[in-house]
C-alpha cells in the first residue's frame, strides 16, 4: 500500500469524485460526506509520505512501470513533501468549513457539481504537486485551473461570472505560457522529466531558446500566484467566489503555484542558472518590494474586509517571491515558512470573512461595527491570525519574517530589508482597520454591559468555528514550536539549493 | 554569579496569562473574575519573592523554555537588575488591581471583562521583559506588550481615544521594528544576542555601524517615552486612569528605559559606549528631554497630561544616568526605575480618584478639594515632592547618585540639568499642590457631594505612599542590594 | 487599436522570436528531441508496448497518466458547464 | 543576406506559429467583444499547438506508425503529437467552460463586450 501511495493519493480522489457525482445524482446528502472522507484519506496519505520522506528520502513512483525519461515519475523529495501536508491540512480544514458555507451561497441544485469540482481543484493540486514530469504538471495545473473557474462562478452573484471570466483568460495565458515554456525546454533538451531537464540544461544554458523558457514559464507562474503587477485577476476572483472556495484557491491554490514556480525555477533551472548564468535575482527582488508595498497600499485603501484580505494576499506573495530572489538558505527558510504561514493565517482571516457574510450578509466595513460583541470567537480568531499577518511575536508570520530579513541582511541587501520591515508596518494599516470597527467602533453607551448585540447576529455555526479558531492557534502553535518545523524546513531548502 | 536552573521564572510568566484565560472564561461573573486578577496578583508577588533571597545572594536563576529562532532560544534569566523591575512590576501591580477593581466599579465601565484580561497578558509580558535572557526573548515580549495595551489606550472608545491609539499603535510598531532590525543586526555581526553583563558587542563591527545600531536600539526602545519621540505617551492619556498608572508606572515606560539599560549595561557595556562617543548623544536627548518636557508639563491645566509630561521628563533621569557611563551614574539610573515608578503610580492613582470622586481632570477645577478628600490631597502632595527629590521620600535617593555621577564623571553641565530640573519639577507641582490643600472652590456648594474614593482605591494610595517614604529610610531592602549585585555583574566592582 | 495590448504583444513576440534563432532547423534529424527521447520511442514502442502506432503507445501506456489527467479534464469541463447552464435537476 | 533567408527558411516554421500567437494574444487582450476574446484565446493556443507539431517533424519523416517488418523508414517524433491531443483536450474544455459563463453573463447583464459589461457591473 505504502509503495503505491503517491498514485493514490491521484487515483482515488478521481474515482471518488466519480462517486460523488453518482451517489450525488442519487441524493445530495451524499455529496459532504464523501469529499470529506476522500480529503481525510488524501491528508493522512500526505503525512505518511512526509514521514516516509523524512525517513527514507527521496520517493520516485513510476507510473506504469515505465521509468523516465519515456515515462511519467512522481517525486516526493522533502520539498513538496513538506508542502503537501500543508495543502491537504488547508484543504481539510475548508473542507469541514464548507458544508454550511455551502448550504448558504450555493443553489441546492449545484451542490452536486460543486463538491464534484471542489474535490477535483484539491486533486489537480495535489498531482501538481507530487509529479516529477513538467508536461503532467502542466496537465494537473489545468484540471485544477478550470475547476477553479467554475467554483468562483458557483456563487449566486452574477458579478462572479465577470471575475471568472477574467479570471479565466488572465489563467489561459499563464497556461498558454507555460506550455510553450515546457515547449521551449524540450526542444532544447529533447526530455520533460524535471530532473532529467536539470541534468540536460547545463549544456544548453547559453541558448536563447532556454532564456526564453525561464521567462515564460516564470510568467506563467507569476499569473498564476498574482504577482504584482500580474494581479489584476485575483481581487474580484477572490472577493465574489464563495467564501469556501476563496479559503480553498487563496490558501490551497496560491501555495501551489507559488510551489510550482519554485519547483521550476529550483529544480529544473536550478540556482547555478537563475543566480550565475542570468543574473535577474535583483530583478525578482525589486518586484517582490513593490508587491509588498503595493498590494498592502492596495489593501488599506479597500472598504470591504474580503476585498481587501485579497490584496493583502498579493503583498505577501511579495513575501514568498522575496525569499526566490534572496536565494540564500535563510531567506528560503523563511520563505518556505511563510508558504506555511501564510497559507494558515490567510485561510483564517478569509474564513473570518466568509462567516461574516454567512451571519451578516455583508463583508462591508461600514456594515461591522462592535461586531466583536456578538461574535467573539470569529473576531479573536481574526486578532490572532491578523496578529500574525503583521507578524507579532510568538507567531508564524513573525518567524518567517524574522528569517526572511536575517537572510536578506546576511545577503547584504539592506534596502530591501527595510522594505520587508515597512511592509509589515503596512500590514498593521490593513488589519487594523477590521480590529478598529470590529472591537472599538464608536459604542457611546458606557454602562456596565458590553455592546448591544444586533438582532439575529450570532456567533458562527460550529462547523465552521472549529476549523476556523484550530487555524488560529496553529498561528501561534506554529510560531512557538518554529524550530522543530525547522527540521523539515531546512533539509527542503538544502535540497532547492542544492539543485534537482 | 552561579548561574542556576529554576522553573520560578516561567511559573511567574504563566500566572497571569492563565488568569487571562480565567478572566476570559468567568467574565460573566463580576466577582469571579476579578478575584482571578488579584489572586493572580498574589500569586505572581509570592512567586517573585521567592526568588529574592536566592538573587541576593548573587545567583541567577536561569530557564530555557525552548528554541525559537537563529540568535535565542525562548529563555528567561533572572538577574538582580531584572528583579529590580520584576519586584517593582509586581509589587505595583496587585495594588493596581484593587484600585482597577474599584475605579472600574465605580465608573461602570463598559468591556470590564477585555479590560482585566489585557492587563493580566501585560503583565505577564512586563514581567518577561524583566526576566529575559536575550534579545530574542525581550523583543517577543516587548511586541506583545506593545499589541495588549493598545485595547486598553483605546478603551472609552471615542473617535479621539481611536486617533490617539492610532497614535500609540503607530509609534511603539515603529519602534519594534526598529527594535527587531537592530536584534537581527546583533546576531548577524556576533551570532548571538544573549545578555552578557558588561556587553559583548565590543570588537564585532566598525564603529559607525555600533554607533547606527545604537540609535536602532534606541529608536526601538521609543516606549521610554524619550524627546523627541513621546508624542504616544500623552495622547494615551484618554485612557482610564488605572492604564495610565499601568503604563507610566507599571509596565510600559519602565520596560522602555529597561531596555536601555539592559542594552547599555548587557550588550554595549559602558566602555564600549565611551568609546564610540554614545555617552554624549544620550546625555544631550536625556538633558534636552528634561528640560522641555518639564516645560510642556508647566503649560497643562489637565492633571494627567501635566503628569504625562513629568513622566517623560523623569524618565530620561534613568538615560541620564546612563550617560554618565560611571558607577554612580548606573546607580542612580538603576535606582530611579522602582523610585519613580512607585511616586508615579501614587500621583496617577491620585489623579483617577479624583476624577471617580469628584468628577475633574483640570487642575484649575481642583481648588479646596483636599478639604474633602484630606488623605488623598496629602498623598499627592507628598508624591509630588518625592518626585522633586526632597526628603523623607526616596526620590532623593536617585538624585544623590544622579547628582553623584555628574560630578564624578566630570561633567558639570548634567548637574546644571538635575537642579534646574528639579526647579521645574517644583514650579508644576507645588501649584496643583497649592488648588488642592489651600485653594477656594469658586463655588462652595459644588464640593458637597466629593469625598473620598472608595477604599479599594484610598488603600493602594496610600501603600503606594507609604512604599516610597519606606524606601527612603530603608533603601537597601530590597532594591538599593539589588541595583548594587547589578551593577558589580557589569563592571566587576563594588559601589562606593 | 489598443496601443498597449499592441506593445505587449510586440514585447512577448520579440521574446519568442529571440528564442527561434537558437531552435534547430524546421526537420532537423539532429534536433535534441529528436535524438534523444524521439528515437528511445521510436526504437521500444513495438517491443515494449507491442502496439503499432507508436502515438497510440505512448498515450495509452508511455504516458497514460497524461491521458487519465485529459480525461479528468473533460469531465471537469463537463460538471464545469453543467454547473454554469444547468437549469433545475438534480445536477 | 543568404545566411539570414537561409535561417529563414529553416526556421520559418516557428515564425509563422509566432505570428499567429501574437495575432491570437492580441485579440485576447484587446478586443472588447467576449466571444471574440475566446476566439482569440483558440488562436493562441492553437498557434502553441503548430509551435509543438512543427518541431516534431524530421525531414523525409513518416507518421510514426511502424511499417511492415523489414520496412526501413524515420519517423517523425511522435512524443509532441502525444502532449498536443492532451493539450488540445485542455484547450477545448477551456473554451466550454469561457463560452458558458458568457452565456450566463449574457443573461444577467446583456451585454457580451467588455465596455457595456463594466457599465452594467458598476451600476449594480
Amino acid at each position: 500500500m505504502i509503495e503505491h501511495l503517491p498514485v493514490l493519493l491521484v487515483t482515488v480522489p478521481i474515482v471518488a469524485a466519480l462517486l460523488i457525482l453518482l451517489l450525488g445524482w442519487h441524493d445530495s446528502r451524499f455529496c459532504y460526506p464523501l469529499t470529506l472522507a476522500t480529503i481525510l484519506f488524501q491528508f493522512a496519505g500526505g503525512i505518511a509520505l512526509l514521514i516516509e520522506v523524512m525517513r527514507e528520502g527521496t520517493i520516485h513512483y513510476y507510473l506504469g512501470g515505465w521509468a523516465p525519461p519515456l515515462g511519467i515519475e512522481f517525486v516526493i523529495d522533502t520539498f513538496n513533501g513538506y508542502i503537501l501536508p500543508i495543502v491537504l491540512l488547508l484543504a481539510l480544514a475548508t473542507a469541514v468549513y464548507a458544508r454550511r458555507s455551502v448550504e448558504k451561497e450555493i443553489k441546492p441544485e449545484k451542490i452536486v457539481s460543486f463538491y464534484v469540482l471542489f474535490q477535483l481543484l484539491v486533486t489537480g493540486l495535489v498531482g501538481m504537486t507530487i509529479t516529477g514530469d513538467i508536461f503532467n504538471l502542466y496537465v494537473f495545473l489545468e484540471i485544477s485551473s478550470i475547476a477553479a473557474y467554475t467554483l468562483i462562478a458557483s456563487s449566486r452573484k452574477p458579478r462572479a461570472y465577470v471575475a471568472a471570466l477574467n479570471y479565466l483568460v488572465l489563467g489561459s495565458i499563464a497556461g498558454g505560457f507555460v506550455l510553450l515554456g515546457i515547449g521551449n525546454l524540450y526542444v532544447a533538451t529533447g526530455t520533460l522529466n524535471m530532473a532529467d531537464l536539470a541534468r540536460l540544461l547545463p549544456a544548453s544554458y547559453g541558448l536563447a531558446t532556454v532564456h526564453t523558457a525561464f521567462l515564460l514559464l516564470v510568467i506563467g507562474f507569476s499569473i498564476k500566484v498574482a504577482l504584482f503587477p500580474l494581479h489584476l485577476w485575483l481581487p474580484d476572483a477572490y472577493t465574489e467566489a464563495p467564501s469556501a472556495v476563496t479559503v480553498l484557491i487563496s490558501t490551497v491554490m496560491a501555495k501551489v503555484s507559488v510551489y510550482a514556480m519554485f519547483r521550476v525555477i529550483f529544480s529544473v533551472f536550478t540556482t547555478a542558472y537563475f543566480v550565475e548564468t542570468v543574473p535577474v535575482t535583483e530583478l525578482i527582488l525589486f518586484i517582490a518590494a513593490v508587491a509588498i508595498v503595493a498590494g498592502a497600499v492596495l489593501a488599506i485603501a479597500q472598504e470591504d474586509l474580503k476585498r481587501m484580505l485579497a490584496y493583502s494576499s498579493v503583498s505577501q506573495v511579495g513575501y514568498i517571491v522575496f525569499a526566490l530572489g534572496v536565494a540564500n538558505q535563510i531567506a528560503l527558510e523563511g520563505g518556505l515558512l511563510h508558504i506555511l504561514g501564510h497559507a494558515v493565517m490567510k485561510g483564517c482571516l478569509f474564513m473570518v470573512a466568509g462567516v461574516i457574510i454567512y451571519r451578516l450578509g455583508t463583508s462591508s466595513f461600514s456594515d461591522l461595527k462592535g461586531v466583536a460583541a456578538t461574535m467573539p470567537v470569529t473576531c479573536a480568531a481574526f486578532a490572532l491570525a491578523g496578529a500574525s499577518m503583521i507578524g507579532v511575536p510568538p507567531t508564524i508570520g513573525f518567524a518567517s519574517k524574522y528569517y526572511l530579513v536575517l537572510g536578506a541582511l546576511e545577503a547584504g541587501h539592506w534596502v530591501y530589508a527595510a522594505v520587508l520591515l515597512a511592509g509589515s508596518l503596512l500590514a498593521v494599516g490593513y488589519i487594523w482597520r477590521f480590529i478598529e470597527v470590529a472591537y472599538f467602533s464608536a459604542s457611546s453607551h458606557h454602562e456596565g454591559g458590553d455592546h448591544h448585540p444586533a438582532p439575529g447576529v450570532r456567533e458562527a455555526p460550529l462547523s465552521m468555528l472549529v476549523p476556523m479558531v484550530i487555524l488560529s492557534i496553529l498561528c501561534l502553535v506554529l510560531g512557538i514550536f518554529v524550530d522543530p518545523l525547522m527540521k523539515i524546513v531546512a533539509p527542503a531548502v538544502s535540497l532547492l539549493l542544492g539543485g534537482a | 554569579m552561579v548561574d542556576v536552573t529554576g522553573l520560578l521564572p516561567a511559573v511567574t510568566v504563566v500566572i497571569p496569562l492563565l488568569a487571562a484565560v480565567m478572566i476570559l472564561v468567568s467574565g460573566r461573573h463580576e466577582n469571579i473574575r476579578d478575584g482571578f486578577t488579584v489572586a493572580a496578583a498574589v500569586a505572581m508577588l509570592v512567586s517573585v519573592v521567592a526568588m529574592l533571597p536566592s538573587i541576593l545572594s548573587g545567583e541567577r536563576i536561569t530557564i530555557s523554555l525552548i528554541p525559537l529562532l537563529p540568535g535565542g532560544d525562548l529563555a528567561l534569566r533572572v538577574d538582580a537588575f531584572g528583579m529590580v523591575f520584576a519586584l517593582t512590576a509586581a509589587v505595583l501591580w496587585l495594588l493596581n488591581s484593587f484600585y482597577s477593581i474599584g475605579y472600574m466599579r465605580s465608573l461602570k465601565e463598559h468591556a470590564q471583562t477585555r479590560f482585566f484580561f489585557c492587563l493580566a497578558v501585560a503583565i505577564a509580558a512586563a514581567i518577561g521583559i524583566a526576566f529575559s535572557a536575550n534579545l530574542v526573548t525581550l523583543l517577543v515580549f516587548y511586541e506583545i506588550l506593545t499589541i495588549i495595551t493598545y485595547p486598553l489606550v483605546v478603551h472609552v472608545e471615542t473617535p479621539e481615544a481611536m486617533a490617539a491609539g492610532r497614535k500609540y499603535l503607530a509609534y511603539l510598531l515603529i519602534g519594534g521594528i526598529f527594535f527587531l532590525a537592530a536584534v537581527i543586526l546583533t546576531y548577524i555581526l556576533t551570532g548571538t544576542t544573549g545578555f552578557v553583563p558588561g556587553g559583548f558587542l565590543a570588537g564585532s563591527a566598525p564603529p559607525l555601524t555600533l554607533q547606527i545600531l545604537f540609535v536602532l536600539f534606541m529608536v526601538g526602545f521609543v516606549k521610554a517615552a524619550w524627546m523627541p519621540l513621546h508624542g504616544w505617551l500623552p495622547a494615551a492619556m484618554v485612557a482610564p486612569t488605572p492604564v495610565s498608572a499601568f503604563l507610566h508606572a507599571v509596565a510600559v515606560v519602565t520596560a522602555g528605559v529597561f531596555g536601555i539599560v539592559r542594552i547599555a549595561g548587557w550588550v554595549y557595556g559602558m566602555d564600549l559606549l565611551a568609546s564610540l562617543g554614545l555617552g554624549t548623544l544620550l546625555a544631550v536627548i536625556a538633558s534636552f528631554t528634561i528640560i522641555t518636557a518639564s516645560l510642556f508639563a508647566l503649560t497643562e491645566d489637565n492633571l494627567k497630561r501635566r503628569l504625562a509630561y513629568s513622566t517623560v521628563s523623569q524618565l530620561s533621569y534613568i538615560l541620564l544616568g546612563v550617560s554618565m557611563l560611571s558607577i554612580a551614574g548606573m546607580t542612580g539610573a538603576m535606582a530611579h526605575i522602582p523610585i519613580h515608578a512607585f511616586l508615579k503610580i501614587t500621583l496617577f492613582f491620585v489623579a483617577g480618584a479624583v476624577i471617580v470622586a469628584a468628577g475633574r481632570e483640570r487642575i484649575s477645577d481642583m481648588k479646596g478639594i483636599g478639604r474633602k478628600m484630606p488623605v488623598t490631597a496629602v498623598m499627592f502632595s507628598a508624591a509630588a515632592i518625592g518626585i522633586c527629590g526632597l526628603p523623607p521620600l526616596s526620590g532623593l535617593i536617585s538624585k544623590v547618585y544622579l547628582a553623584l555621577g555628574a560630578v564624578e564623571g566630570g561633567v558639570p553641565i548634567l548637574l546644571i540639568v538635575l537642579i534646574a530640573s528639579t526647579v521645574l519639577n517644583a514650579a508644576y507641582f507645588f501649584p496643583i499642590i497649592h488648588t488642592m490643600l489651600l485653594g477656594r472652590p469658586d463655588d462652595e456648594r459644588s464640593l458637597d457631594s466629593v469625598s473620598e474614593p472608595p477604599l479599594t482605591m484610598l488603600v493602594p494610595i496610600v501603600l503606594t505612599t507609604v512604599a516610597s517614604v519606606l524606601i527612603f529610610f530603608f533603601p537597601s531592602m530590597p532594591f538599593m542590594d539589588l541595583v548594587e549585585i547589578a551593577i558589580g555583574e557589569i563592571t566587576g566592582s563594588v559601589i562606593p | 487599436m489598443n496601443v498597449k495590448a499592441l506593445l505587449a504583444v510586440l514585447l512577448i513576440g520579440v521574446i519568442l522570436f529571440w528564442a527561434v534563432g537558437d531552435m534547430p532547423a524546421f526537420g532537423d534529424p539532429q534536433s535534441p528531441a529528436t535524438r534523444y527521447t524521439g528515437k528511445l520511442y521510436v526504437d521500444l514502442a513495438l517491443q515494449d508496448v507491442g502496439v503499432e502506432n507508436i502515438v497510440t503507445a505512448i498515450l495509452a501506456s508511455y504516458r497514460g497518466f497524461d491521458t487519465l489527467g485529459e480525461t479528468v479534464v473533460i469531465f471537469t469541463a463537463g460538471i464545469s458547464v453543467a454547473l454554469l447552464l444547468r437549469r433545475g435537476g438534480r445536477l | 543576406m543568404e545566411a539570414v533567408l537561409e535561417a529563414f527558411l529553416s526556421h520559418y516554421n516557428y515564425g509563422m506559429a509566432i505570428i499567429l500567437m501574437m495575432i491570437g494574444l492580441y485579440a485576447l487582450i484587446a478586443k472588447q467583444n467576449l466571444v471574440k476574446k475566446l476566439i482569440g484565446l483558440n488562436i493562441f493556443q492553437t498557434a502553441i499547438f503548430l509551435f509543438y507539431i512543427s518541431f516534431a517533424d524530421v525531414e523525409g519523416g513518416i507518421a510514426p506508425i511502424y511499417l511492415p517488418e523489414g520496412m526501413e523508414a524515420i519517423y517523425v517524433n511522435p512524443l509532441p503529437h502525444v502532449l498536443i491531443l492532451t493539450a488540445i483536450v485542455v484547450g477545448v474544455s477551456v473554451t466550454a467552460v469561457g463560452l458558458s459563463l458568457i452565456v450566463r453573463i449574457y443573461e444577467e447583464y446583456g451585454v457580451i463586450d467588455e465596455a457595456g459589461l463594466l457599465k452594467m457591473v458598476k451600476r449594480r
